[in-house]
Formats: C-alpha cells, structure tokens, sequence
C-alpha cells in the first residue's frame, strides 16, 4: 500500500512536448512510473519518450486508461488545463507549475470540488510512493520504500530531510509535496488523515512552514491520530509582513508564526525537530529502531 | 503588489463605492484651491506600512495656510524608514459610525472570506472574535446581494444605510475578483450624513495575475533597488538586518538555511531562493545582487533535484573569474550529480561541503572574521 | 410514506409577506402543512398566520427545524432566492414563479447539483401527498389519499384529471408539478424512480404535453418499470413553432411532437389516453377496480 | 425574441465574429453606392421564419442596376404570408467550406448544448446524428478555450483556421450568456480566402429576461396587433386558424381544451391561457381580443384552483353587460366556490357546464349553426 499513487497509477502528462513536460516524462519513466498518454494541443499522434501524445484529454482518456494527471503548463494556462483534465472526469491532478494567479487557484479548487476531484499542488514537487512510482519532479535518488509518509510544503527542505532519513535506513511510504501557494488543493490534514488510515505507514513528517494555519489546523487532527507525527518548520527567523519565496509564507497580521505552530504542534504531541536533520534522530527514537 | 491608499479609492471611485471628495498633492504650494473649497480638510501621507496614525502621518487643517504648512510637515516625514513623498488631502468627514468591511482570501476554505465588524476604524487583529462577522463566499455563484443585505444587517444598519452598505459590499467582491486582489479593505468604512462611505482603502494584488491587470492598475514600487533587480530576474529575494549573503534553490530550504544560520550564532544579509536556474548569467546576476548588499560572507546551498550539482559548479567557476568577490564563499552541494559537480570545483580549487551544518558553522565562523576586519 | 413530502416536513415559505405568500401560507396551513418560518427581507421579526418571519434564510434555518423551502418571490429575484435556501443548506426547492429567466433557471440547476438540492420547479403549482401535507398552491379540495402518483408538467390540467380520479374514487400517493418551463428541476424520469420505489403507490398517472423530449425519455424509463402507468398529453392540435403558453411547449425543428410523445409512451407498455377523463377509466381498468 | 439576421450579425460584430460586408436596405433606389463598392453582392430577404432560399428570398447581383431590380422584385415578396420589408445586401463571398456552429439550451442537461457539424449550409435537422458534434457546457466553468479548439479539430480545421474557428465559438458563447439567448446559430460559418467568418446568423433571445437585455437590443414584433395586446396583458395567446373563441386558465387545459375541440369536430381560432388572472378589467379586455378575431362561437374554460369560480362569474357577468357579445359563449366552470360561481350566473340567465365534454360538444354544435348563417 501506500497513498495517492501506486504502480498500478496510470498517469497523464499535460504539456507532455515542452521542456519541462519532457524532461520529467523520462525521468518519471525512468523510476517505473506508469505514464500511458501525453496531452499537446496540435501535438496529437506524436510520441514522447514512446508515450503517445494526443491533442486533448477527452481525446486521451478514451484511448488510454487515466487515473492521475500532472500538469506541465505555463501559469496563466494551468486553470484551462486543470478544467479540461477535471470535465473529462479524471479524479486526481497533480499541478506542479509554479506562478499560478491566486484567483485561478481558487476557480480550480471549486470545481474540483463540485467534480470530486483531488489535487496536489499548484506549486508542488508532487507525489512518489518509493520503489513503486512518482508523479512529479523530485529527484529519484533520495528516497528509499519504507513506513514513514513525509508530507511537506516545500520541495528542496523536504529532499534534505528525506534524504538523511533514507541514509538512516528509514524509508518512506509516500511523501507528499503540497505545494508552496496561499491556495492547494490537499491540506495537512488531508494527507495526515490518509496516513493515519494506511496500513503500511508506521509514523509521520510533517515538513512545515510559516505563513498561514495549516500547520495549527493539522495540529488539531494530530491530537486524535494513533500514529506518532515528527514535525519540522521553517522560517523561524523570518521577519513579519514579508513573503519568503512562497506565495504562502508570510506572516501577516500577526498570524502564521512560527512560535504559534510549534506550540500547536508540541501541545498536539507531535515531536517538532530544532534543526533539518534533528528528523531522523527523533524518529529513531519514536521508533525505537 | 500593495496599492497607495489613493489608488484604492481610484478604483473605489471608478467601481460606484463612494470616497470622500479629495486630491493627490506632491507640494505643499499647490493646495490651495483644494482647501479652499472643501476645507476643513484631512492630510494624510501615501505610504504602505500600517501604523500611518500613530507615526504622525495624519494631520488636520482649517485654512489653506494651515494646509500647506502641514504638508511641508508631512513631505519632511519619514514612516518606518521611508520618506513620504505624496499626501492625500480629503475634506473632513463628519462621522458618525465606523465600521470594517474586508474580503481576503482563506486558505483553509480555499476560497474569499468577507469579514465585517461595526468596530471598524481600529486594526483588525485589535477586533474581538465575537465582534467579527465572517462570511465564506462561494466563488461558484459569488458574493450575493442577500449575503451582502444579511451582512449590512449583522452591522446593525437598516434602511437606506443598510441599502448602500450592501451595495458597497458587493462592489468591493467584484472589484476583488476583477481585479486579481488578495485582499480588498475598507476601515473605516464611515456613516457620514446619511451616507455610507469609504473613509480609507486597501487593495493587494496578486503579483502572479500582473499579465491581466485591467487597463487603469497603476504601478506601484515600494522596493529597494536589489529587490527590484531580482523581481525582475524572476528571483525570490528579500532584504534582511545580517551580514551573512544566502543563496539557495527552494523556498523551504532557503528559510531553513536562515533559521540554521540563526542557529548557529550567524545573522543573514538576505533570503534567496534562486529556484533551479543554474544557467551561468542568472548565476552571474544572482551573485550581482548578493555581493552589493556587502556582507562579510556568502553560503550557497544548493540542494540538487532537478538542478544539477555539476551544472551548478561549472556556472560558479565561470561567474567566479568574471566577477571579483571579495569575501570568503562557503558552497554547499548535494544531490543529483553531486560527485561531479564536487569534482569541478575541485578542480578549481574550490572546497564544499556535504553536510549543511558544516557549511554553516564554517560560514558563521568567516562572517565573524571579516566583521574583525 | 408517499414521495418528497410528508407530515413531517418542515417547510419555509420565502417571500412569505407578499400577496402570493400569505395567501398559499393560509392555504398550505388548512391543508395541514407544517410551515415553521417564513422570510422577507426587512421584515424579520413579524408573523403571517403565525409563522415567524426572517429576514434571510440563514437567520430562519439557525432557529427553526427546516426541510423544504417554497418560493414565491417575482420572477427576477428568484435566482438569488434559491442560492439563498441552498448556501443556507435547505435541500429541497418548490419554485412556483413562472416568467423566470432561462439562464437564472440554468444557474439555479448548476449550483442545485452541485450542492445536492433537489428542485421541483419553476412554474410548478408544487407537490402535494393528499391527506398529509401539500406544498404549493393547488387547490385543497380536488385530492384524495391514496394508491396512484401523478406526475405532471402543467397545474390546470392535473387538476382536472385529478378531479376525475378522485370522484371515481381513486385516490392519490404524491402528485407532483414538474413546472412548465423549458429548464425544470425534477423530470419525469426523477419522479417516475421515486414511485416505483415507493411501497404505497401501486400505479403512475403522467401528464405531459407536446415540446422537448421528457416525455420519450420517460418512455425509456417506463419499459423497466414493475408498476402500471397511464398517460395524457395535451397538445395534439397545436400547430409546430407556436410557443402554447408553457415556454417548454413548442415543437421546434420537428422534435417534441404528439405523434412522437405517444408512440414513445405506448411502446413503452404505457396506456395512453386519448381524452383527459379517459385517465381514470384506464386506471380502473388496469387496477381491476 | 428572434432576431434578424442583420441583427444578429450587428451582435456578432460588436463582440469580434467576423461577418461579410454588408448593409440594410429598404428601397431600392438606396442600394447603387454599396454595390458598386462591393460587387458581386448578396440580396438576402430579412424574414424570421426558415426556409427563406427555397421561398425565393436570397438573389445575387453584379452591377448596381442589376441589384436595384433584384431588390425590388424582393421587396415584392411574401415569405410565408409576411411581406419582406428589408434586404441585406453583402459581398457574394468565395466559399471553401460551409459549417454549422450553433449553441442552444438542453432542457434534460439542463445547461447549454453547442452543436456542430462539418456539414453547414443545410437545415440542421437534415444532418444525420453521426456527423452531428454535440457537446454539454458546464456553466459554472462555461465554454473553455480547449474544448472550442476541440471541436474546431472535429470539424476537421486545423492551424489558423482552427485557430480563427474556436475564437468564434468562444465568443458565440459568450453572446449566448450576455444576451440571455435560446439560440445563437451561424449557419453557415464559412472559410473564404482563409478566413473563418458567420455567413448567416440567427440569435433568438428569452424573453422572459428582457429586462436586463443590453442597451444595444433591438426590439422585433412580427405578431398580430391581438398577439401583442395579449402580450401586453401579460396573457398568452397564439391565433390558430378555426372558428371556436377559447379562453382557459392554465397552458396544459388550454392545449388540451383545444384538442377535445378538434375531437369533437370543432375548430379552435386560438389557444389563450388567461392564467390566474378574474378581475374584471383582465376578463375584458382578455374577451375583446377573443372577439375581435371574429370567432363563430365562444369557450370559457375555468378549473378554480387559485381562481375562484365565484369572481370568474362576477367577472363575466360585468364585462358581458358592458361589450356587445353577437356571439353565443359557454362557460364550464368547476372547481373552487364553484357553487358560488353557478348560482351567479344563474342570476343572470347564463347556464355552465361541469363536465368539459359537453361544453366542448355545446359550443362545437353552435359554431356549426354559427357558420351555416
């Protein structure tokens, strides 16, 4: 098991013959990622590292079996792919462009809320379940199949933790990207819910930031979970009123510090890390391995 | 992108939300006329940051006379740190309620949240939970006029008062949708004889809908000259207090790389997230920015995914002899092709480390150095 | 049972202080309808027939028990009125308004699926299970508890049939006005479903007419049903392009009409009759009554 | 509403679809200018109903004489009983394809349907369902960009003209949704010389919306001087072509009281649904436009629900008193105080009916004796 993705996910690529599209295409195949069709409008009958591309995704779903899509697109046309892949009724997207107009991320969640559609992402590295498929641009190297799911806001921080839990011997059931933006379609708790409910994970890392109250709400959920969490934030000296990098890490109005999850999170019982490879360490001893 | 008050009520204006009658002056000797006609007259100073009231930014005057003299107060102001060079001059309102109107956006709903509080006039965070009125708005039908009449209600208005509130509300919910914007407030809004209006204005836009402003958005730039330059180079950069210059790929790391610098006793000069151009000119200007901020030392962590450790060293090799840095450099590299890109600056006589708190505490350490210097 | 509505329904009446409003409140409450609130805007706190008035929907659900919500407010302020009941979560709409516009009714229907709702209506003259509760403005007398469920798209001419079926002595389950427009909420098919599921009624009067095609899909439907059904419609000598009052009542382009209605039906085993009064002598016929 | 063609295309061109050159003419003296600009031209007759080809009503010219004598002979025309009173004239295009785009409502979806078909120029009902594009809009989304590239593809265009195809449908949608439109049809969309443009164009509007139709709305009345009276009473009435008056309350027992006429030998002269509506004045003024279509006899056809039957017969026996009725009326009144409603009339001499057969067999018998004087 596993969440969100496994080796028999069928996976869309949207922007399937831009660089990007291309690039991780191969790099999706290459860690055994099921990739059955690409989307390029104009583009239709052409291959791309043997998938075939077709002009759209109505096109592509009634020739390929579709159970995921990641989409590929420049910004300011990820809301029209994100409709295109949602009406022709494929349930999971993973959007992976950053940039998305704040406005469009909202069009999209509401309709995917309507079509009951999940989505990782905007601004998101993605999904992998390792050893057994990705869906996303993380590096392939890294990550080692275990017990442990990793759910993060960022991308980079949650590779530098991924990467000495895995050189610790501490592999990984799913870790999941949420992406960086103000507005995403899971949340913490979407993810620490599905956690909780697979068989295969044992424990949680929860890769945080400030901005927001993500991380307090996802608190509230732990307190109930049976699985032990391990958190770790970033930003903790980060000034208020300024947005670091991502669109959703800023502390506005007094809300989102970092004092605050930490808190939220301690009282809830999850263990929060001091330090990036303070992870690792904290999950040994949970574990007692 | 942040609007000056004057430009929120600009586009107040042109959507049907009445503003008090007012005008922009840059120089004391031309308010005259203006304070003439609608005197007695409020000044206040187009800034940013908040706190405008309580810094000295608001001043009052009778007379023409009175005015320009309060404006030569106000243009010699500065207002946490930068000068005031524009002042809004509005005749005075008779008030008598205030209220606050906003619409943000909700993470957690994912989706614009009205709030409202008949305690307007004071800082948001100020109001009391149970004095704020808070609305989810479904993007799907959006803001309606029975949510924006029940929301006037709530308020404690009625009748006509009632009647141009709501109307204010929805206006306010189109302009934040039409416009892109994180975030549309109006506190106070005022009740001023009989007539419901917006006393002041906030309109943030979102920096990623830029391509589709409408026509009459103006451009505001509250920016030093670095973080300009990196907007422009599509880098996330902010400037801080220390003397340590970060650069790193991904936001999350780059936050973390700070708070470990903390951590270990360092102060950083800036945040950076240079993302994954490891093109040798981004690279180039990238540094540009860094160097002219003058700290003591620079740490680029680069955690490589889909940037590639040796794509990463051989831009900095080359950057390296064309630039002329100064201070000592601290490169942290790991990840995709890390061996090879070890094995380039090796080759050039260039140490890095695999470990990040390594690179830190050798970075911490020749900051301290060169502050001897 | 019976189907929609029963005795234990709680019903708003919005737009409950206008002329329409009082009078059907009056009306639905000698029938014996539970109504447990009205709204007006404004007129919050004021009582018509003794039911406490609102000002907004949100304001009548936080204080009273409410299933279903009657609306009879002018034709241009019905879309925001039924937005109105469905954000406050009310789950069942009667529109009575004619004259509403076809985009408002086309929006009305796109935020009803999204959130569930089900919608009888615009231009309906409502629901009414005889004996326990009506919701609409039939009138009271013509009705009669018991076996048959009718399903109609105009008011006038189910009265009529009605009326026969009553003075034959066959009494009526549900009977429900789909609503005359070219957009509706529930169609035949709906109803159909609910009363071959429904355990009190034994047979279905429809009550159609020419334009569209929910007649012939009815007839799709009515092939697998296990229950009897007997059909009218009104229509046959209407010349083709000619809008008959109902604004779903033309036969455009050569589709929606008679000919078309009835063959559908009586290949699909339905009965139909050819004279309105003729109804009940085929019911009796059939039930062996 | 529907409009002209000429009306429809001024809507297209406001909103960017591309149309022939064209102007409206309504003597023939007026057209030499226009044509000797754009010959060869097209002399389109601007009727409502279809079929106007097959009726003669399109005619081409070369020269500006040529096109004054065409326009006349036009102008001389009746296109299903109604004269042509306005020609559009248009440069005679070089056709390389004919399409058929149109967008209309699905009453079982309940949302917009658009239709789509390679083979234009023909009625759409003679195009057989495999070569027949249908496509569902979502409103809450509306017509995306990718699904009129979509159907651009399936009718087989591609590149530029793919391109230029899919922004007319874009935008045929979105005149759709301005306009409140039941149907907005080009037929055909043609490519001439590489450019995609709407040939013909029907736009018929609801309405039940015309109150917020956009200023540039023309108003279009081809009915009866009865038919627009109705209208006007708020009451819907179509004039058939028999002899047998019929007033009722409700669109399904006015159609069907028509239809026992028929069955029973009779011939209905209209359908008029009278509605809710027992006040005297209504019922007057209702009766006058009955009677002023000169029918043989006369069908009052009243279920009380909402009306009751007493006001109905106080109604009518007011109205009777007040206009000159030459012609024998039956009334079948059941329903609500229907008691009430008979025993009025009774006071006055005038004898209902209950069951609807035996009225319809009365007033079929006296239209009978009607047509023998």
């Amino acid at each position: 098991m596993a969440i969100i993705l496994n080796e028999h996910t069928h996976i869309l690529v949207q922007g399937i013959t831009g660089n990007q599209g291309q690039f991780h295409t191969a790099q999706m195949l290459a860690y055994g990622s099921k990739i059955t069709a690409g989307v390029s409008p104009g583009k239709g009958g052409q291959e791309v590292q043997g998938v075939p591309v077709y002009h759209s995704v109505a096109e592509a779903v009634t020739h390929e079996r579709i159970d995921a899509s990641v989409i590929f697109i420049p910004a300011r046309f990820v809301k029209d792919a994100a409709y295109e892949a949602m009406e022709a009724g494929i349930k999971t997207l993973v959007i992976i462009t950053e940039h998305v107009p704040l406005h469009d991320a909202i069009d999209i969640m509401a309709f995917a809320r309507k079509e009951g559609v999940e989505i990782v992402g905007p601004n998101t590295f993605g999904v992998i379940s390792p050893g057994k498929s990705k869906i996303g641009i993380m590096p392939n190297s890294i990550f080692l199949p275990g017990q442990v799911g990793v759910v993060a806001r960022s991308g980079t921080l949650s590779y530098e933790i991924v990467s000495h839990l895995s050189k610790a011997g501490i592999g990984q059931s799913t870790v999941v990207g949420l992406g960086g933006d103000r507005i995403v379609g899971y949340s913490f708790v979407d993810i620490l819910k599905k956690f909780e409910a697979d068989p295969e994970t044992q424990a949680v890392v929860l890769v945080g930031e400030i901005g927001g109250n993500a991380e307090e709400t996802a608190a509230d959920y732990i307190k109930g979970m049976s699985k032990p969490v391990v958190a770790f934030l970033a930003g903790k000296s980060a000034p208020p009123g300024k947005r670091m990098g991502h669109a959703g890490a800023i502390i506005e109005r007094g809300k989102g510090t970092f004092q605050s999850k930490v808190e939220a999170l301690t009282d809830a019982g999850a263990k929060v890390a001091a330090l990036p490879w303070e992870v690792s360490q904290l999950l040994s001893e949970i574990m007692g391995s | 992108m942040k609007l000056y008050e004057y430009m929120a009520k600009d586009i107040f204006r042109l959507s049907g939300i009445p503003v008090p009658q007012g005008a922009v002056f840059t120089q004391a000797e031309k308010v005259t006329e203006f304070v003439k006609e609608h005197a007695p007259v409020a000044l206040k100073s187009q800034v940013l940051s908040g706190g405008r009231g309580k810094a000295g930014g608001i001043k009052f005057a009778d007379t023409p006379e009175d005015a320009a003299e309060r404006v030569r107060e106000l243009l010699n102001l500065k207002i946490k740190g930068l000068p005031v060079e524009t002042i809004l001059i509005e005749e005075k309102l008779k008030i008598e309620k205030e209220l606050y109107v906003a619409i943000t956006v909700d993470s957690q709903a994912k989706g614009p949240l009205l709030l409202a509080s008949a305690a307007g006039g004071v800082e948001i965070e100020e109001v009391p939970d149970d004095k704020l009125i808070k609305r989810l708005i479904d993007v799907t039908i959006g803001l309606r006029p029975y949510a924006a009449q029940d929301i006037a209600r709530r308020l404690g208005l009625s009748g006509e008062e009632a009647y141009q509130a709501a109307d204010i509300i929805l206006k306010m919910y189109q302009i934040f949708r039409a416009y892109d914007a994180e975030l549309v407030e109006i506190n106070p809004l005022v009740i001023s004889k009989g007539q419901v209006l917006a006393a002041d204005g906030k309109i943030t836009l979102d920096d990623e809908a830029f391509f589709r402003y409408p026509a009459e958005v103006p451009n505001v730039e509250e920016r030093t000259e670095r973080e300009v330059k990196a907007r422009e180079l599509g880098i996330s950069y902010v400037e801080l207090d220390g003397d340590i210059g970060v650069m790193a790929n991904g936001a999350g790391i780059t936050m973390a790389t700070l708070d470990i610098i903390k951590h270990f006793g360092g102060d950083p000069r800036n945040f950076m997230d240079a993302g994954g151009g490891a093109g040798t000119e981004a690279m180039a200007q990238a540094l540009e920015i860094l160097l002219s901020a003058n700290p003591k030392a620079l740490l680029i962590n680069v955690f490589g995914g889909i940037t590639r450790c040796d794509d990463v060293a051989k831009a900095y090799v080359q950057v390296k002899n064309s630039l002329d840095i100064q201070i000592p450099v601290v490169i942290r590299l790991v990840g995709t092709n890390q061996a090879e890109g070890v094995a380039i600056l090796r080759q050039h006589g260039i140490d890095s480390y695999e470990e990040v708190a390594e690179a830190v505490q050798r970075v911490v350490a020749l900051a301290g150095e060169g502050r001897l210097n």
